[in-house]
C-alpha cells in the first residue's frame, strides 16, 4: 500500500518540447494517481539551469524533504551519483529514466539507445541497397546519449558498407542549432542521400535542404509534430517517405509506475528497457491525428505497463 | 659634506629632449637641482613642467639628454624603483592614489619597505605622524578608503605619503601642483613645511601657477616656455609682473579691487533679499538652506549676471550646494557646470578634445536631431583659439593634453553651451597665470551678457571678480555679503568661527 | 569610538559589506520555517557541501576581477579539471597532479599573454573556453571516470559539531580574506585594479600583479574542479559550464565591482551560498513546474530588493 | 611611409581584423574544398550570421554603457517573442503586422522590465537581467506550449527569401545596423551612451540625462533581441523555447571580437557584422574539415585568441611608434 508514500520528480531542463510532454504526461499520470488515493503526493521539480550540480543540488534538497521515492530524469549519468547515493542512505527508492544515471543503487528506465541508431541505418540501408551518402547529426558533445547513438549508426554503418557517413556534425537536440550547423557544412559536401538525426532536429535539417535548393535526402524523423507534418506535407507533393524512431516522453509516467510499484514491495531488475516509438508511412496519419501543434507523439503508459515490461525484461535476462 | 655640496647639483639635467609623436615637450633641457634649496619651476599650460618631472621620477624615459644624481650618472635603464633608492618621490600632478584602498594600504603601495607582521600598524603609524607633521588638524584617519575623501584630502594624503622615510632618508620631492585643489590655510601649512624640509637639507621641486607661492617658498625659480627653460634666477629678483613676463605673457597690470566691474547697485544684502523681487525675466536662482550651525543661515540668491562667490575651507559643502543646485536645475536644460576635479568628475578619457568640448553642446550643434560633425570641428577650433589649447589638433585624445588644458577644455564645455546659469567647482585648479586673466574676463564678459555664475574658489584673490559672497561651513553658507565688504580677515573668521571649539 | 560622528559616516559603507550576510540570513530563516529539517547537521550539509565548489569557483573569478579582468572560461576550466580528477589523476597519480599543475601554469601564462599584448581579457578567456571544452571532450568523450577515493573521503569528512561544508567555506573565506585583503601582496594586487597608472608608478609590476592572480585564480579554478568532482564522484565534459556564470553573479552579490579593484572574498563567498541556497528554497516551495524557473528569478529579486531596502532605511538612519 | 600610415588607419578600427579573419577562414574552406558551394556558403553566412549581429547589436549598446553592464535576457527573449509572433500571427498573413507590433511591445517591455529592476531596485545589471531571464522563460514556457509552429507565408518568405543572392533578413539587418552606427555617432542618445560608459559621473555633471539613456538602452536590447527571435522563428519554420540558448554567450562574443571595448564607452557597429561572420564561417569551416568535435572546438578558440593577439599586437606596435 502505498497510499500515504510520496514521489518527486528531479528534472534538469524544461526548455524543449519533449521534456515539456514529459511533465505533461507525468502531471496527468500522478495527478490521477493521487485522486485515487493510490500516492500522497507526486510533485516535479525542475532546475533553472540545465547544469548536473544544480540537480545533484535539488535532489539533495528533496531528500532532506523526506520524499519516498525520487524520479530522475539526469542530466549527467554520472555526475547525481554522489547525490544519487546519498538518496539511497537514506532508503529513498531512485528511479532514473531517459537520461539515466550510473550509480548502482538507482533503477534505470530507458531506451536502447545504440539499438535505434543501427535501426536508422537499417532503414536506410533499406532505401538504398545500392549504397548511399549519409549526413549525420548528432546531439550534444559530450553527453552519453548522443555517445550511444553515435555507436550505434557507427555499428550501422559497419553493418552496411554501402552506406558512406560523409559528414557529421553537432545540432545540439535543437532545431535551430541544426539547421546552422547542417546549412554551414552543406555547401562542402557531395549529394546527400539521407541524414539520420538524433530528435528535435529532423525539422531543422529539412529547412537547412530546402534553404539550400538541393535535392531533399531521406531524413530520419524524431517524432516531433513539425517534423510528421512536414513529412506528410512532402508526401502529398511528391510522395515523400521516411521513418521516425525516438523515444516517448510519456516514460515519465513509465518511471512514476515503476517507482510506486517498487514502493509497493515489488522487486524489478535495476536495468529495464523501454520500447522506442516508430513511425512509418502506414501510421503516419495515425500518429498525427489529435498530435497537438508543436507536441511530440508518446504513448499513454499505465501500471500494467511497468509490469509487462518487468517480465519483458526479466525473461531477456533469462534468455 | 652637506655644506660642500650646497653649490654642487643634486640632480643635473643635461641638454634632455622628450617628444610624443610631432608634440616636442622637451627640447634641450639644463637644469641643476641643488641640495637643500626649493626650486620653482613655472610656465604656461603645456610648457613641459610635468614631462620634465615625470623624467626626473623615473615614470617616462628620455629621447635625448644625460641625468646624474649626486655626481652619479643616471643610465638608460633610469626607472621609478631606481628613483625611489635614490630617495627621489614625486606628487604628481593627477592625483595617483588607488581608490579603493585605504590610506595606510596607500602607503605601503609607496613604501613598500613597510611590511612584515604588523604593517598595517607601522603603516598607520608612519602615515599619521607625516600628515600631523605637513598638515596639522587634518582630520584623516588611515583607516579612511580613499574614495570617500574630498579631492583636497586626496592631495593631502598623496603629499603626506611622499615625506614618509622607512628605510632611507628623503632625498628630492617634486611637488607637482601641490596646491591646486588645497585651500589657502591648507596650502600655508604645506608650504610652511616645504621651508622647514628644505632648510633640514632635503630639496625640493614646486611647480605651481599661484606666483605668490613661488616668490615666498622657493630659492630660485625656473621658468619655462613650449619645452624650453628660458631662464633660471633667484626667487628674490622675480617679482609677480617680471615673472609674468618671463613665462612669455605681455605683462598687464596686476589685478585690483577696482578695476572689476562693480554693478553693487543691483547686489542687495542677502538678509533682505527675500523681499525682494527682479524685474528681469528671468526670476533669480534662490536658494534655501536648511538651518545650520550658524545663528542666520542666509538664504543664497543669483540674479541674472551675477557672478556668486563661494568661499570658505575646502571640504565645507561647497561641491555639495553646487552639485544640488546641477540636479535641481537639470531638468531645464540651462545649466552647465565646471569640474575642478576633473579626472572624476570631468574628462572623458576616450574622446578627442572636440568630443569632450561639444558634449554639453549637443543640441545646437544637431540639425533635425543628427549631430553635425563639422559643426562640431568648428566649435572645437573656435574655443581651441579661444581658450588657447595648446595641441596640434582638436582631434587628439583628451590624454594628450596638459592638466592645465584639460582644465581649458572643461571650461569651453560650459562657455560653449547655451546654459544661462553656469556652476563652477574650484575651476582653475592648473590653469596658468596667463590663461586665467583671460578666462576672468571672459567670465566678466558673459556676465555682462547676463549669463549667471556660481564659482566656488580656494584662492582668495579670484572673490574679488564675483558680486556677492557667501562663506561656507559645515555644509552650509553662513554668511554673505556684496563685494564691497569682501575682506581676507573676514572670509577667514567666517570660516572659522567654531572650529576653535572642536 | 563608536557613536563618535567618525564612525557614524562609515556606517553606510559597513551596512554594503554586511548585505550579503544579511540576504543570506533571509535565505537560511525562510528555509527553515519551510522546512525545519533542513536546521539540523544532515540538512546543512545536504544544502550546503554543493556550494563549496561553487565557492571556490568564485573566489577564481574574484581573482581576476580583482584587476579588472573577467573570466569567461571559468567553467569550462574547473569542467576541464574535473575531469583531469576522475580520469588520469585516478589511474596515474602522478600525471595527473602534473597535468593540474600545468593547469595553473597556463592560467599564469594567459595572465602574461594579456597583459604583454595588452589584449581584452574577456575575448581570450571566451576562446579558452572553447580549447577547455574541447580537450574535456577529448578526454571524457562521453561522461564517466571516478574520483580518486583519497578525494572522495576528502570531501565527506564529518567534522564535529558543524558540518564540514559551512567550515570549508568560513576557512576559505577567512584565508583569502587575509590573503587579498590584510596582506601586503594583496595590497598591491588590488591597487593594480584600482589604478594601475599609479601602482605602476610607484614601481609595482603590473605584469607581475597580473600573472599572480591568473595564477591563483588558476590554483582555485583547480580546487573548486576537485571538490566537485569528490562530491558527484564522476565527471563529464560540460558538468560546471554554469560555474562561469554563476562564479560572476556570485562576486556581484557579495559586494565586488567589475572595475575599480573593489572585491571582498568574505562576501563573495557568502555570494556563492546565497546563489545556491536560491535554488534550495525553490525546492521547499510548491509551484508548479511552469513557473518554477520564473520563481528562481524571482526568489533572487526579492531578496536583492529586500536587501536594497534594508540599506536605505539603514544609511537613512 | 605609406604603410605605417595604412597601418595606422587598421588599427584605428579594429573591426576590419574580423574581416580580415572571416576572409582567411572563407580562403581556407575553398581551398579544402577546391572551391565547391562558395556562393552557397557565402548566402549562408550571411544569413545566419545576421541573427547573431541583430542580437549583438542590442547587447553591445548594452555593453558600451559601461563594465557591468551586460543584458543576459536576451536568450529569454528571443524564445518568447519567437512564441509570441507565432501565436498572434496564427499562420495568417493579414495578422502579420500586429505580431511585429506585439513582438516589439514585448522586446521594449522586458527591457524596461530589466531596467526597472536595476534603477528601482538597485540590482546590479548582471544579476538583473539574469533573474529576469528566468522569468521572461517561465512565461515562454506557460505561453509558448501551445505554439503553433509555423510561420504565416509572408514571414517565411520574407526570412527565407533572397534577392540576387542576398537573404532579405541580411538586408534588413544592415539597415538596422545602419541605424545602430548614425544612433551612437550622431544622435544626442548615441554620444550620451558613449560618454556614460567611460565617466558616468562625468556624464552627470556635463548635463547628459543618465538614467533616461540607461532606460533607453536596456529597451533597445530588448527590442532587438526580440527581433531576433522573431527572425528566427520565421527562418527555422516556428518557434521553440530552445531556439535563444546560444545566444547567451554568442551576443557577448560578437561584441568583444568585433571590437567593442568591455569596458565601455567604445562601441564598434562594423565589427558585430564581421564578427558574426567569422564565427559562422569558422565553425563551418571545422565542420566541414571534418574533425572531432573535441579537436574542433580546441581550433575554435585557440583561432579566436590568435585573431586577437594578431589585431591587438598592430595596435601595441602602433602606440610604441608614437
Ligand atoms: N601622453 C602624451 N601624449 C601626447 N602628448 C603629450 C603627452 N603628455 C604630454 N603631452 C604634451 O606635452 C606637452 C607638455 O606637457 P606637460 O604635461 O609637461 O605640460 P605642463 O607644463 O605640465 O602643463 P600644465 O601646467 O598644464 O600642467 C603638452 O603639449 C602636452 O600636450
Ligand atoms: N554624487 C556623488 N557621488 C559620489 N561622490 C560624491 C558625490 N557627491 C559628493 N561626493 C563626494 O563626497 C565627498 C564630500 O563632498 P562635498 O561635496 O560635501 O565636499 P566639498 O565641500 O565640495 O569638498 P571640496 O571643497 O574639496 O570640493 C567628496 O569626496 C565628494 O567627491
Ligand atoms: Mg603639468
Ligand atoms: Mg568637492
Amino acid at each position: 500500500d502505498t497510499a500515504d508514500r510520496r514521489i518527486a520528480l528531479s528534472n534538469n531542463y524544461a526548455g524543449n518540447s519533449w521534456r515539456q510532454v514529459m511533465l505533461e504526461s507525468w502531471q496527468k499520470t500522478t495527478s490521477k494517481a493521487v485522486e485515487d488515493g493510490l500516492i500522497a503526493g507526486a510533485d516535479a521539480y525542475t532546475t533553472a539551469e540545465n547544469q548536473a550540480t544544480e540537480q545533484a543540488a535539488q535532489i539533495q534538497n528533496l531528500i532532506l524533504q523526506g520524499y519516498d521515492a525520487i524520479v530522475i530524469d539526469a542530466a549527467s549519468p554520472t555526475a547525481l551519483n554522489g547525490a544519487v547515493r546519498q538518496a539511497c542512505d537514506a532508503g529513498i527508492v531512485v528511479v532514473s529514466f531517459d537520461g539515466v544515471v550510473s550509480e548502482p543503487c538507482a533503477y534505470r528506465i530507458s531506451m536502447d539507445f545504440p539499438a535505434s541508431g543501427v535501426e536508422e541505418m537499417d532503414y536506410i540501408a533499406q532505401r538504398f541497397p545500392d549504397g548511399a551518402n549519409v549526413l549525420e547529426v548528432r546531439g550534444l558533445a559530450g553527453v552519453s546519449v548522443d555517445e550511444l547513438i553515435h555507436q550505434g549508426i557507427e555499428a550501422g554503418a559497419d553493418k552496411h558498407p554501402q552506406l558512406k557517413v560523409v559528414g557529421s556534425v553537432h545540432g545540439n537536440w535543437s532545431q535551430t542549432a541544426a539547421q546552422k550547423a547542417v546549412a554551414g557544412v552543406l555547401p562542402s559536401l557531395p549529394r546527400i542521400d539521407a541524414v539520420v538525426t538524433q530528435g528535435d532536429d529532423g525539422f531543422g535539417v529539412a529547412q537547412a535542404f530546402e534553404n539550400s535548393g538541393r535535392p531533399l535526402p531521406i531524413i530520419v524523423m524524431g517524432n516531433r509534430e513539425a517534423e510528421l507534418s512536414w513529412w506528410k506535407k512532402q508526401h502529398q507533393a511528391n510522395g515523400y517517405e521516411t521513418f521516425s524512431i525516438s523515444s516517448s516522453p510519456s516514460i515519465s509516467s513509465l518511471a512514476f509506475w515503476v517507482a510506486q510499484q517498487i514502493l509497493d514491495g515489488h522487486e524489478f531488475p535495476k536495468d529495464l528497457r523501454s520500447p522506442p516509438t516508430r513511425v512509418t508511412q502506414d501510421t503516419l496519419d495515425d500518429a498525427l491525428d489529435g498530435l497537438a501543434p508543436g507536441s511530440i507523439l508518446t504513448e499513454p503508459y499505465t501500471v500494467d505497463d511497468a509490469l509487462s515490461l518487468k517480465a519483458a525484461t526479466s525473461s531477456q535476462s533469462a534468455e | 659634506m652637506s655644506q660642500h655640496t650646497h653649490t654642487q647639483g643634486l640632480v643635473e639635467l643635461c641638454h634632455v629632449s622628450r617628444s610624443f609623436g610631432q608634440v616636442k615637450a622637451l627640447s634641450n633641457v639644463t637644469l641643476t637641482i641643488r641640495r637643500g634649496e626649493c626650486l620653482g619651476l613655472i610656465g604656461h599650460n603645456g610648457a613641459g613642467k610635468s614631462t620634465l618631472m615625470n623624467i626626473l621620477a623615473g615614470t617616462l624615459a628620455l629621447d635625448e639628454g644625460d641625468m646624474t644624481f649626486a655626481g652619479q650618472p643616471l643610465g638608460q635603464d633610469y626607472a621609478v624603483n631606481q628613483a625611489r633608492a635614490l630617495g627621489v618621490r614625486c606628487v604628481f600632478q593627477e592625483l595617483s592614489l588607488c581608490p579603493n584602498l585605504s590610506v595606510l594600504e596607500n602607503t605601503h603601495i609607496a613604501c613598500p619597505e613597510i611590511r612584515g607582521w604588523q604593517w598595517r600598524k607601522q603603516a598607520a603609524a608612519q602615515m599619521t605622524s607625516s600628515l600631523d607633521q605637513i598638515f596639522p588638524g587634518h582630520g584623516i584617519k588611515p583607516q579612511h578608503i580613499v574614495a570617500d575623501l574630498s579631492i583636497g584630502q586626496r592631495q593631502m594624503v598623496e603629499i603626506a605619503r611622499a615625506f614618509t622615510a622607512v628605510d632611507r632618508p628623503v632625498e628630492l620631492v617634486i611637488l607637482d601642483e601641490p596646491t591646486s585643489s588645497l585651500d589657502a590655510r591648507v596650502a600655508q601649512q604645506l608650504l610652511s613645511f616645504v621651508r622647514r624640509f628644505v632648510e633640514g637639507g632635503g630639496s625640493l621641486v614646486l611647480i605651481s601657477h599661484i606666483l605668490d607661492e613661488m616668490l615666498s617658498s622657493c630659492d630660485r625659480i625656473a621658468v619655462m616656455q613650449d619645452g624650453h627653460v628660458v631662464e633660471v634666477r633667484q626667487a628674490t629678483d622675480y617679482t609677480r609682473d617680471s615673472l609674468v613676463e618671463a613665462m612669455g605673457h605681455a605683462a598687464s597690470p596686476t589685478h585690483t579691487q577696482s578695476d572689476v566691474r562693480s554693478n553693487e547697485s543691483s547686489v542687495a544684502d542677502p538678509t533682505a533679499s527675500e523681499s525682494m523681487t527682479s524685474g528681469a525675466s528671468n526670476a533669480p536662482l534662490r536658494v534655501h538652506q536648511a538651518s545650520g550651525p550658524a545663528a542666520h543661515t542666509p538664504v543664497i540668491e543669483a540674479r541674472q549676471g551675477q557672478i556668486i562667490g563661494l568661499a570658505g575651507l575646502a571640504g565645507h559643502g561647497q561641491s555639495a550646494f553646487l552639485n544640488k543646485v546641477l540636479m535641481s536645475r537639470q531638468g531645464a536644460g540651462q545649466v552647465a557646470f565646471v569640474a575642478g576635479d576633473r579626472q572624476t568628475e570631468g574628462i572623458f578619457p576616450l574622446w578627442s578634445i572636440a568630443e569632450n568640448m561639444a558634449i554639453t553642446s549637443l543640441k545646437g550643434l544637431s540639425q533635425y536631431g543628427l549631430i553635425e560633425r563639422q559643426k562640431v570641428m568648428a566649435m572645437a577650433n573656435q574655443w581651441q583659439h579661444e581658450m588657447g589649447i595648446r595641441t596640434p589638433s582638436v582631434q587628439n585624445p583628451m590624454g594628450s593634453l596638459s592638466g592645465g588644458n584639460q582644465q581649458k577644455v572643461l571650461f569651453a564645455r560650459a562657455l560653449g553651451a547655451s546654459a544661462d546659469l553656469i556652476l563652477m567647482d574650484d575651476p582653475m585648479r592648473g590653469v596658468d597665470v596667463g590663461t586665467k586673466r583671460e578666462v576672468y574676463e571672459r567670465i566678466q564678459a558673459e556676465a555682462a551678457k547676463g549669463r549667471t555664475f556660481i564659482w566656488y574658489t580656494t584662492e582668495f584673490e579670484e572673490l574679488s571678480y564675483c558680486d556677492h559672497i557667501y562663506v561656507f561651513r559645515d555644509g552650509q553658507a553662513v554668511e554673505g555679503f556684496p563685494l564691497s565688504e569682501l575682506s581676507e580677515a573676514r572670509v577667514l573668521s567666517s570660516s572659522f568661527e567654531e572650529d576653535v571649539v572642536c | 569610538m563608536v557613536g563618535s560622528p567618525e564612525w557614524r559616516a562609515h556606517i553606510p559603507r559597513l551596512l554594503r559589506t554586511l548585505l550579503p550576510a544579511f540576504s543570506l540570513t533571509l535565505l537560511l530563516l525562510a528555509i527553515f520555517v519551510m522546512q525545519p529539517r533542513a536546521m539540523s547537521y544532515f540538512g546543512l550539509n545536504l544544502m550546503l557541501n554543493l556550494a563549496v565548489p561553487i565557492a571556490l569557483a568564485t573566489i577564481a573569478q574574484m581573482m581576476v576581477i580583482a584587476i579588472n579582468d573577467l573570466d569567461l572560461s571559468l567553467g569550462a576550466f574547473i569542467s576541464f579539471v574535473a575531469c583531469v580528477a576522475a580520469t588520469w589523476l585516478n589511474t596515474h597519480p602522478v600525471a595527473g597532479a602534473l597535468a593540474l599543475l600545468a593547469c595553473v601554469g597556463i592560467y599564469a601564462l594567459l595572465g602574461a599573454l594579456i597583459h604583454l599584448r595588452q589584449l581584452p581579457a574577456i575575448v581570450v578567456t571566451l576562446g579558452m573556453s572553447f580549447v577547455w571544452s574541447g580537450a574535456a571532450i577529448l578526454l571524457l568523450p562521453s561522461p564517466g571516470g571516478s574520483a580518486p577515493d583519497w578525494l572522495r573521503t576528502l570531501v565527506s569528512i564529518k567534522t564535529p559539531w558543524v558540518p564540514l561544508a559551512i567550515v570549508a567555506s568560513v576557512v576559505l573565506a577567512l584565508l583569502v580574506h587575509l590573503l587579498m585583503v590584510r596582506s601586503t601582496l594583496g595590497v598591491r594586487l588590488r591597487g593594480a585594479g584600482g589604478n594601475a597608472q599609479a601602482v605602476a608608478k610607484s614601481g609595482v609590476s603590473l605584469f607581475k600583479a597580473r600573472v599572480t592572480l591568473y595564477a591563483f585564480a588558476g590554483v582555485f579554478g583547480v580546487l573548486a574542479g576537485l571538490c566537485l568532482v569528490g562530491l558527484t564522484t564522476s565527471a563529464d565534459a560540460g558538468i560546471a559550464m554554469r560555474y562561469t556564470l554563476l562564479s560572476i553573479a556570485g562576486v556581484i552579490l557579495g559586494g565586488g565591482e567589475f572595475v575599480g579593484g573593489r572585491i571582498a572574498p568574505i562576501g563573495a563567498v557568502l555570494g556563492a551560498l546565497t546563489l545556491v541556497l536560491a535554488g534550495s528554497l525553490l525546492s521547499f516551495i510548491h509551484i508548479a513546474p511552469d513557473w518554477q524557473i520564473g520563481a528562481q528569478g524571482a526568489i533572487l529579486i526579492i531578496v536583492l530588493a529586500l536587501r536594497t531596502l534594508a540599506n536605505r532605511i539603514g544609511a537613512r538612519s | 611611409m605609406q604603410a605605417t600610415l595604412n597601418r595606422q588607419a587598421w588599427a584605428a578600427r579594429p573591426w576590419i581584423w574580423s574581416y580580415v579573419a572571416a576572409v582567411l577562414v572563407l580562403i581556407a574552406t575553398w581551398s579544402f574544398t577546391g572551391g565547391a558551394g562558395a556562393g552557397e556558403l557565402l548566402s549562408g553566412a550571411l544569413s545566419f550570421s545576421a541573427f547573431f549581429a541583430v542580437a549583438g547589436l542590442g547587447q553591445m549598446l548594452v555593453i558600451t554603457t559601461g563594465p557591468g553592464n551586460i543584458d543576459l535576457s536576451i536568450p529569454a527573449n528571443i524564445a518568447l517573442s519567437g512564441a509570441l509572433a507565432m501565436k498572434v500571427m496564427n499562420q495568417q498573413d493579414s495578422l502579420i503586422g500586429l505580431g511585429v507590433l506585439a513582438v516589439v511591445g514585448c522586446g521594449l517591455s522586458i527591457g524596461l522590465f530589466n531596467y526597472v529592476l536595476i534603477r528601482l531596485l538597485r540590482i546590479p545589471p548582471i544579476i538583473a537581467t539574469l533573474s529576469s531571464s528566468f522569468l521572461v522563460l517561465s512565461v515562454a514556457i506557460v505561453y509558448g506550449r501551445s505554439v503553433r509552429i509555423q510561420p504565416p507565408e509572408g514571414v517565411y518568405q520574407f526570412a527565407t527569401g533572397k534577392v540576387l543572392g542576398v537573404p532579405w533578413v541580411a538586408l534588413l539587418v544592415m539597415l538596422l545596423a545602419l541605424m545602430m552606427a548614425i544612433l551612437l555617432k550622431r544622435t544626442r542618445l548615441g554620444w550620451g551612451a558613449l560618454a556614460i560608459g567611460q565617466n558616468p559621473r562625468a556624464a552627470a555633471l556635463a548635463g547628459i540625462p543618465v538614467e533616461r539613456i540607461r532606460c533607453c538602452v536596456y529597451m533597445v536590447s530588448g527590442l532587438m533581441a526580440s527581433l531576433c527571435g522573431l527572425l528566427l522563428a520565421g527562418f527555422s519554420g516556428g518557434a521553440s523555447l530552445s531556439m535563444g540558448e546560444e545566444y547567451l554567450l554568442a551576443s557577448i562574443a560578437v561584441v568583444v571580437i568585433g571590437g567593442t571595448s568591455v569596458g565601455g564607452g567604445c562601441s564598434n557597429v562594423p565589427g558585430v557584422w564581421g564578427a558574426s561572420i567569422f564565427l559562422y564561417l569558422l565553425v563551418s569551416m571545422l565542420n566541414t574539415f571534418g574533425l572531432g568535435a573535441g579537436v574542433r572546438m580546441i581550433l575554435t578558440g585557440c583561432i579566436i585568441i590568435a585573431v586577437i593577439t594578431a589585431v591587438s599586437g598592430s595596435a601595441v606596435s602602433q602606440a610604441k611608434a608614437r
